[in-house]
């Protein structure tokens, strides 16, 4: 192998504490070197051109420079080796300026370093390998996991570039929370009417292919790569021939067997059911559970009134399979309940509420429901317990949230907002009200958002109050609220006709699953994990999936939105090109010497070891090796460290390149 | 199984009925009793307000004796006191330099093995089926407020037999023995303990509150596990009644005196006549109230 | 910054300015908060409680639930401010460590897990060891009395309890309704139960006493 | 060996994307530091085999730094935690064999401790220098045999030429 060395004076940079000459003298008697040299500005078109010189007329195979650090220049000299002709991984920098010559004061001291390191330089570009990018096929159609208002975002967004789009829903209609939301912050304008069109959009969408009442089973593969499998839940109606007349549900005779999920148990839902009337795509579902003909085969009810015939009792759940190169999950929050929780759960309850024990204690999203005027009072703020108007009411902020004793250290950053909404709300509709509101801090950070609590104060009488609230008890129809103003240094204790708590935004239950599913890392919650909380924070850490909304932490909407769009754009970004192209620095397998440990499978951050069957002639398995998938391993090399056999190497820092660097020290 | 009994310093004079009923009725249901011999005051509210090393101490002593006596699992009545031994046990559990330092003091290992239990995981540890298997007596009567007091059930990170917010073991018991337990909101309100002498004013005012609140939900009777519990609700209705002349005076019975009247025991036997505020049997089938 | 010095500083003076700006217009009693670092105490809370009082953020949830609120003259989780803040005079003088009945509720409500019961009691034990001038006087010597006993006897001997309390503050008459009704009800022994071996309980009180308790 | 004169050798392990960078930014802010360590650049500190150390020992290093970002800021997301946990265990295995633990360091320097960096190197200079020049493996090795497979022979080569 020939050799050529590269000293770089950088100006002076180098050369003020490093004998350049010297060196490259030096280093011209190293075995393996075939030319030295040494050049005032190495990175310069002059000096490129130099290296590009050298390597024709000396039928140089390997170069080693002497100059900056391989952060500045390794891209550079990459470059000038391949227009010489040369692999770019046959190119290593000795890193003379920062790690030298800018470090150490004495001449003779930094001269020797220098030759030692390009001395290390020179064993390891001895071993190294010419190596070649991976390339890898991009399919362009992606999956997007949740359909509330980020998932809808994402999805309009990727279609609209002209890519394909398969939106997953686990509930029968899309639209997510932002559906039942009465009014929203900050402008206070109706969540419907914003909403809807963008639901019927995603509908009407020809590059959006829409599952609802369907979840992702499964997902193999890589970025660019992947292969999901969708479960459709059987809605037990023939989705082509329904008309959504809803004939079928104003005449189901099972009316009051199930409460209404979508106006948060405060109303019940028939046993064929749309959630919402303006559900997308409308059409109904049964609830196997409640109606009579999966009881006792008998009613019928619904079938006789289809003239669609739409209704098939025996559907089944069916499977699809689809290829798909990114993924966007956006499968959003859920509701902190106060009610006591299974010992399992980290999630404590607050006994002190009552546990859900009081009707007329109920949480954000019940509010919304019955502020809305689509709600179950038509948007009239009345009791569920007895429908009765409430002439004093009582928001409690922070329940659940920022309280370790209840298992949740985190400010949900949005209740602030949404309880100053709800006073709001009820001062707008109850005229001679009374509202409280006990909050521990106002956080309001956004745009015209301060104002907004401000104006809940000033113009709409909110009284707001400082500190915790301790305990709630029923007492003659009343419901007791003690609490302290802190501020006053005052106990505080309001007879209330009705209380609201702001309960914490939590991931859903199935979150770990779904994640475990895809392969992407969570926190202790639940929540999804970005790859970097503000360079990266709409990508998870496995290339290709992305995030979007509230399943990453609490957000409110324009947050979800921008997030949305951000992980949309990520999405396009890698449809732009045909192929990926990937740095080569990954991880290989010696299938011959691997034991079938699979401690690396354990070890590696990001799932790229996978099982492999070696086989006989006969197609008979006769051992088991691990793999390594080159499109999903990022080249960090804890696998090598791991395995005990010596059976994995990292192409470019493989174990002979380093003992050479070793023994050159 | 013996199980060690703890019977604390109220047991033995203002709360004498509590330790009688607790006796005669674990005897009947065969279960034994064995006195900690020698046992010592477990210093109480005075001792852990104001000086820590012997709050640890004092409790911790009869810990030793226990391990001593071979006792492992001990019955400590007085929700004080269950409430000092085990929280003592924990933080000496929890931090070796604290256990060090109490162990110096006795000059004696503390055994890590014994199990302090208050009355009503003592019942549930016998059985409900126990109680209501051996009933003699109709109680449905009664409408009992079960009365916890602030110590029983708290806290929650030592002991959690019992929902620390919400608790029901009580109810439980009292309905095993046939009575009929209301719904309330002061189960767990204090009452103010230790001011028992001191500051009466706040004693009198706490009990008075939660009286009324088992009054207004309906209850006839009030039932407690706790020695101080019994003197604040029971004793100070007289004052109660002097003060606020519509009071409505309410028994107050220790669960022992209400499972030892569903097992057919009668009122002096159990020491039910040493209350201040009377209980009389007969007129609670009537469900009239004893003012 | 000479603004901030001007003539009327001591009646205006807020609470927290920084302490160099304003040397001379300041009140005698020092209200720069988190100044008083040299003084043991929030140490001897850590020791005693094993938590640090930095803990509480503040909520107030506390105080909204404690039982005897209403008859203290600052709130619970203002103690700990103070004691945040190193204001400690004010916090050990105050009646709240007294009157806190050491019923739980706070540390069982606490969203931080601090427990703020145990820290009364540390306070309490520090205001005695402090010779602080207790506002509750009839409190403490009420448990100095019972203490008394237990070192006597090694079990609490009521009588004795009520009559060395009452000859402490010679407070003969108020008890009149319950005591009588006591003895006739047979339910107070007359002599004290004590334990065998007292020794031991003695030796317990002469290992942790230090003076704290009754030299006060 | 004069051990006036004497001047260690230290070998340093060190991802490419905290410590490396940090040792950038230690030249960057001209701080300066003693010349013996040489940094071998890894991709992670996960990636550092003990049989690395090893053999970084047995080629005449007089101790060794293992450094890589701070937990939860690991390029790979867990890499440093392997590095990390092997590290403990290798730790007590040369307390075991009788080898001076200082010889052995470990650290997280990120990408913006520059002078974190530079301290680094300075005490681990001070502290090889002050345990005087390893020689313990060299004996060691004649009694316990570490198999590095496939390489004694190009590693015995490199030393011929070297010489
Ligand atoms: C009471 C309340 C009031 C609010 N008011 C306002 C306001 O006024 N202004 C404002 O800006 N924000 C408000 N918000 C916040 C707003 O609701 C959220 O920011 C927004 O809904 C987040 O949207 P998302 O799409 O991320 O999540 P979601 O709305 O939760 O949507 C997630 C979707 O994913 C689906 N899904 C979940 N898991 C799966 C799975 N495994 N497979 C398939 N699908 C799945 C769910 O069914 C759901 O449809 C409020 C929130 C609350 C609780
Ligand atoms: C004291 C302080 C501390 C902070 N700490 C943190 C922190 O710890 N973590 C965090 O996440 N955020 C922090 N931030 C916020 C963070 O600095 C901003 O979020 C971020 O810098 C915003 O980036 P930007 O690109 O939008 O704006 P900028 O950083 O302001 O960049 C705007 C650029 O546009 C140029 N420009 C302006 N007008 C023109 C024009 N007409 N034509 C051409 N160029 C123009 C400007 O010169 C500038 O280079 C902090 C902010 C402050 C003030
Ligand atoms: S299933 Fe039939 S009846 Fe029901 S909505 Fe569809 S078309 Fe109408
Ligand atoms: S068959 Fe079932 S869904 Fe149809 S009308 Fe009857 S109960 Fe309703
Ligand atoms: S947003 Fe406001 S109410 Fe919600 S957790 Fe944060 S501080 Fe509490
Ligand atoms: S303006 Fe800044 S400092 Fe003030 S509340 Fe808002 S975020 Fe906090
Ligand atoms: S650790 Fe090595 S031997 Fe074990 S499975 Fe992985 S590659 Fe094979
Ligand atoms: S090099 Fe890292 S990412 Fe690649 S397979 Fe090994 S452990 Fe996984
Ligand atoms: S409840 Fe806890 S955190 Fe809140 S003020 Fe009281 S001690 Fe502090
Ligand atoms: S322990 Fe003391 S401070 Fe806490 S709630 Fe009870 S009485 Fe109040």
């Amino acid at each position: 192998m020939k050799i050529g060395v590269f000293i770089c004076h950088c100006g002076e940079n180098i050369s003020r504490t490093v004998d350049c000459p010297k060196v490259a003298e030096v280093c011209r008697n190293f075995p393996g070197v075939e030319y030295s040299t040494n050049y005032k500005y190495m990175c310069s078109d002059p000096g490129q051109k130099l290296i590009k010189d050298a390597v024709l007329e000396n039928k140089l195979d390997a170069i080693v420079v002497g100059s900056c650090s391989p952060h500045m220049h390794e891209r550079t000299f990459r470059n000038a080796a391949i227009s010489a002709g040369i692999n770019p991984f046959l190119v290593e920098i000795a890193n003379l300026r920062e790690q030298c010559s800018w470090v150490h004061d004495d001449v003779e001291e930094a001269t020797q370093k220098a030759i030692e390191l390009v001395r290390m330089a020179l064993e390891k570009v001895k071993r190294d390998k010419p190596l070649t990018k991976i390339k890898v096929n991009v399919t362009k159609r992606i999956l997007v996991i949740g359909g509330g208002i980020a998932g809808i975002q994402a999805a309009l967004d990727v279609a609209n570039a002209g890519y394909e789009v398969i939106l997953v829903e686990k509930e029968p209609s899309i639209g997510g929370h932002m559906s039942q939301l009465s009014e929203t912050f900050p402008t206070l304008d109706c969540s419907q009417c914003i909403l809807t069109p963008r639901m019927v959009e995603v509908y009407q969408h020809p590059k959006i292919k829409l599952f609802t009442y369907s979840e992702v089973v499964k997902v193999e593969g890589f970025i660019g790569n992947f292969k999901a499998t969708i479960k459709k839940k059987a809605r037990h109606i023939i989705d082509d021939r329904c008309s959504g007349c809803g004939l079928c549900m104003e005449n189901c005779p099972i009316k009051k067997k199930a409460y209404n999920s979508f106006e948060e148990n405060l109303a019940f839902r028939p046993a064929i059911y749309t959630p919402f009337p303006q559900a997308v795509p409308n059409i109904p579902v049964i609830d196997e559970t409640i109606c009579t003909h999966y009881k006792n085969g008998k009613c019928g009810m619904c079938v006789k009134v289809c003239d669609r015939e739409a209704i098939d009792f025996d559907q089944e759940d069916t499977m699809f399979v689809a290829d798909i190169g990114a993924i966007i999950v956006a499968t959003g929050f859920k509701l902190y309940n106060i009610e006591k929780k299974s010992s399992g759960s980290i999630y404590k309850g607050y006994g002190e509420y009552g546990y859900g024990k009081y009707r007329d204690v109920i949480d954000g999203l019940q509010f919304e429901r019955i502020a809305s005027a689509s709600g179950p009072t038509s948007g009239e703020i009345k009791r569920p317990s007895d429908g009765k108007v409430p002439k004093k009411i009582v928001f409690i902020q922070c329940v659940g949230s920022r309280d370790e004793s209840k298992g949740i250290s985190y400010c949900s950053k949005i209740c602030c907002m949404y309880t100053a909404k709800h006073a709001m709300l009820y001062k707008h509709k109850v005229h001679d009200g009374e509202a409280y509101v006990f909050y521990m801090d106002i956080r309001a950070g956004g745009k015209m958002y301060e104002e907004f609590v401000r104006r809940a104060i000033e113009e709409d009488n909110v009284k707001y109050i400082r500190g915790r609230v301790s305990r709630i008890y029923e007492e003659k129809g009343k419901y007791i609220v003690k609490g302290e103003d802190t501020i006053a240094g005052m106990p505080v204790v309001v007879d209330a006709d009705m209380v609201v708590l702001a309960s914490a935004m939590i991931p859903h239950d199935n979150a770990p699953l779904l994640a475990r599913t895809i392969g992407i890392p969570y926190d202790k919650y639940g929540f999804y994990n970005e790859a970097h909380p503000k360079l990266r924070p709409v990508e998870s850490t496995t290339s290709g999936v992305f995030l979007a909304g509230a399943c990453q932490s609490p957000r409110d909407i324009p947050d979800t939105v921008s997030m949305a769009s951000a992980a949309a754009s990520k999405a396009i970004i890698l449809f732009s090109s045909d192929q990926l192209e990937r740095e080569p620095v990954v991880a290989k397998v010696n299938e011959d010497i691997c034991q079938g440990c699979f401690y690396c499978k354990k070890v590696c951050p990001f799932g790229a070891i996978e099982v492999k069957d070696i086989k006989d002639i006969n197609g008979i398995v006769f051992k088991e090796v691990a793999y390594i998938n080159q499109g999903v391993c990022k080249g960090c090399g804890t696998c090598t460290a791991t395995c005990l056999s010596k059976s994995i190497e990292l192409a470019g820092f493989n174990n002979e390149e380093i003992f050479a660097q070793i023994a050159a020290l | 199984m013996n199980y060690g009994y703890f019977p604390g310093c109220s047991q033995t004079s203002s709360a004498k009925e509590y330790d009688l009923s607790l006796r005669k009725v674990f005897e009947k249901l065969g279960f034994g009793l064995e006195e900690l011999c020698d046992w010592s005051c477990c210093g109480a509210t005075s001792a852990h307000a104001t000086n820590h090393k012997l709050s640890n101490a004092l409790a911790l002593r009869n810990i030793v004796l226990a391990g001593k006596q071979g006792i492992k699992n001990m019955v400590a009545p007085c929700a004080a006191c269950y409430n000092r031994l085990i929280t003592s046990q924990h933080e000496i559990s929890m931090h070796p330099e604290r256990k060090n330092e109490t162990e110096e003091l006795l000059s004696e290992k503390i055994p890590a093995d014994v199990k302090v239990i208050n009355v009503l995981e003592l019942f549930f540890k016998i059985g409900l089926a126990k109680i209501s298997e051996n009933r003699k007596r109709d109680l449905n009567g009664i409408k009992a407020a079960c009365y916890y007091g602030c110590l029983l059930v708290r806290p929650m990170n030592i002991n959690n037999f019992d929902d620390a917010e919400q608790p029901t073991s009580m109810e439980m018991i009292a309905e095993a023995a046939g009575a009929t337990t209301i719904d309330w909101n002061y189960k767990l309100e204090c009452c103010g303990a230790a001011h028992s002498i001191v500051r009466k004013d706040i004693v009198l005012n706490l009990s008075k509150k939660i009286i009324d609140d088992a009054v207004l939900n309906g209850a006839n009777v009030i039932i407690t596990a706790c020695p101080m519990c019994h003197t604040n609700l029971d004793m100070r209705q007289r004052a109660m009644k002097r003060k606020y002349p519509e009071h409505l005076m309410i028994p107050v019975l220790y669960i022992t005196e209400l499972v030892g009247l569903a097992m057919g025991m009668n009122v002096k036997d159990l020491g039910i006549d040493l209350h201040y505020v009377n209980f009389n049997y007969d007129e609670y089938i009537a469900e009239k109230l004893i003012a | 910054m000479g603004a901030y010095v001007n003539k009327d500083a001591k009646k205006l003076q807020p609470s927290f300015v920084s302490a160099n700006l304003l040397t001379d217009t300041l009140p005698e009693n020092n209200h720069t908060p988190f100044q008083k670092n040299n003084s043991d105490i929030p140490e001897e809370i850590r020791n005693r409680t094993f938590q640090d009082v930095s803990l509480c953020y503040q909520c107030g949830k506390c105080s909204a639930g404690c039982p005897v609120r209403y008859y203290m003259d600052i709130a619970p989780n203002k103690i700990v401010r103070l004691i945040q803040l190193g204001f400690y005079d004010e916090a050990l003088k105050s009646s709240t460590p007294w009157i806190c009945a050491g019923c739980l509720t706070c540390s069982v409500r606490c969203p931080k897990e601090f427990n703020l019961a145990g820290f009364m009691d540390a306070v309490r034990e520090i205001a005695v060891k402090k010779k602080v001038k207790v506002k509750e006087k009839d409190i403490l010597k009420f448990h100095k009395a019972f203490l008394n006993q237990i070192k006597r006897y090694g079990r609490l001997y009521e009588i004795g309890l009520v009559g060395e309390y009452k000859m402490k503050t010679l407070d003969l008459l108020s008890d009149v309704e319950t005591a009588p009704g006591l003895f006739l009800k047979g339910k107070l022994g007359l002599l004290p139960d004590k334990v065998k071996d007292r020794k031991s309980i003695k030796k317990i009180f002469k290992k942790t006493d230090k003076k704290k308790i009754n030299k006060h | 060996m004069d051990k006036e004169k004497w001047e260690p050798k230290i070998a340093a392990f060190v991802c490419n994307w905290c410590t490396y960078t940090g040792a950038d930014l230690a030249g960057t802010s001209r701080i300066k530091y003693p010349s013996n360590t040489k940094l071998i650049r890894v991709m992670c500190s996960g990636s550092v085999d003990p049989v690395f150390i090893l053999k970084a020992f047995e080629r005449g290093a007089d101790g060794v730094l293992v450094s890589g970002c701070h937990p939860n800021d690991c390029h790979y997301n867990a890499g440093n935690f392997h590095a990390r946990r092997r590290w403990d265990f290798f730790h007590k295995l040369l307390d075991f064999i009788g080898i001076e633990k200082e010889r052995l360091q470990f650290s997280w320097i990120s990408a913006s401790e520059g002078k974190k960096f530079a301290d680094v190197i300075s005490k681990i200079t001070k502290d090889i220098k002050s345990l005087g020049p390893f020689k313990a493996y060299k004996q060691m090795n004649s009694e316990f045999t570490v198999n590095f497979p496939e390489y004694n022979e190009s590693s015995n080569s490199i030393n011929k030429e070297l010489q």
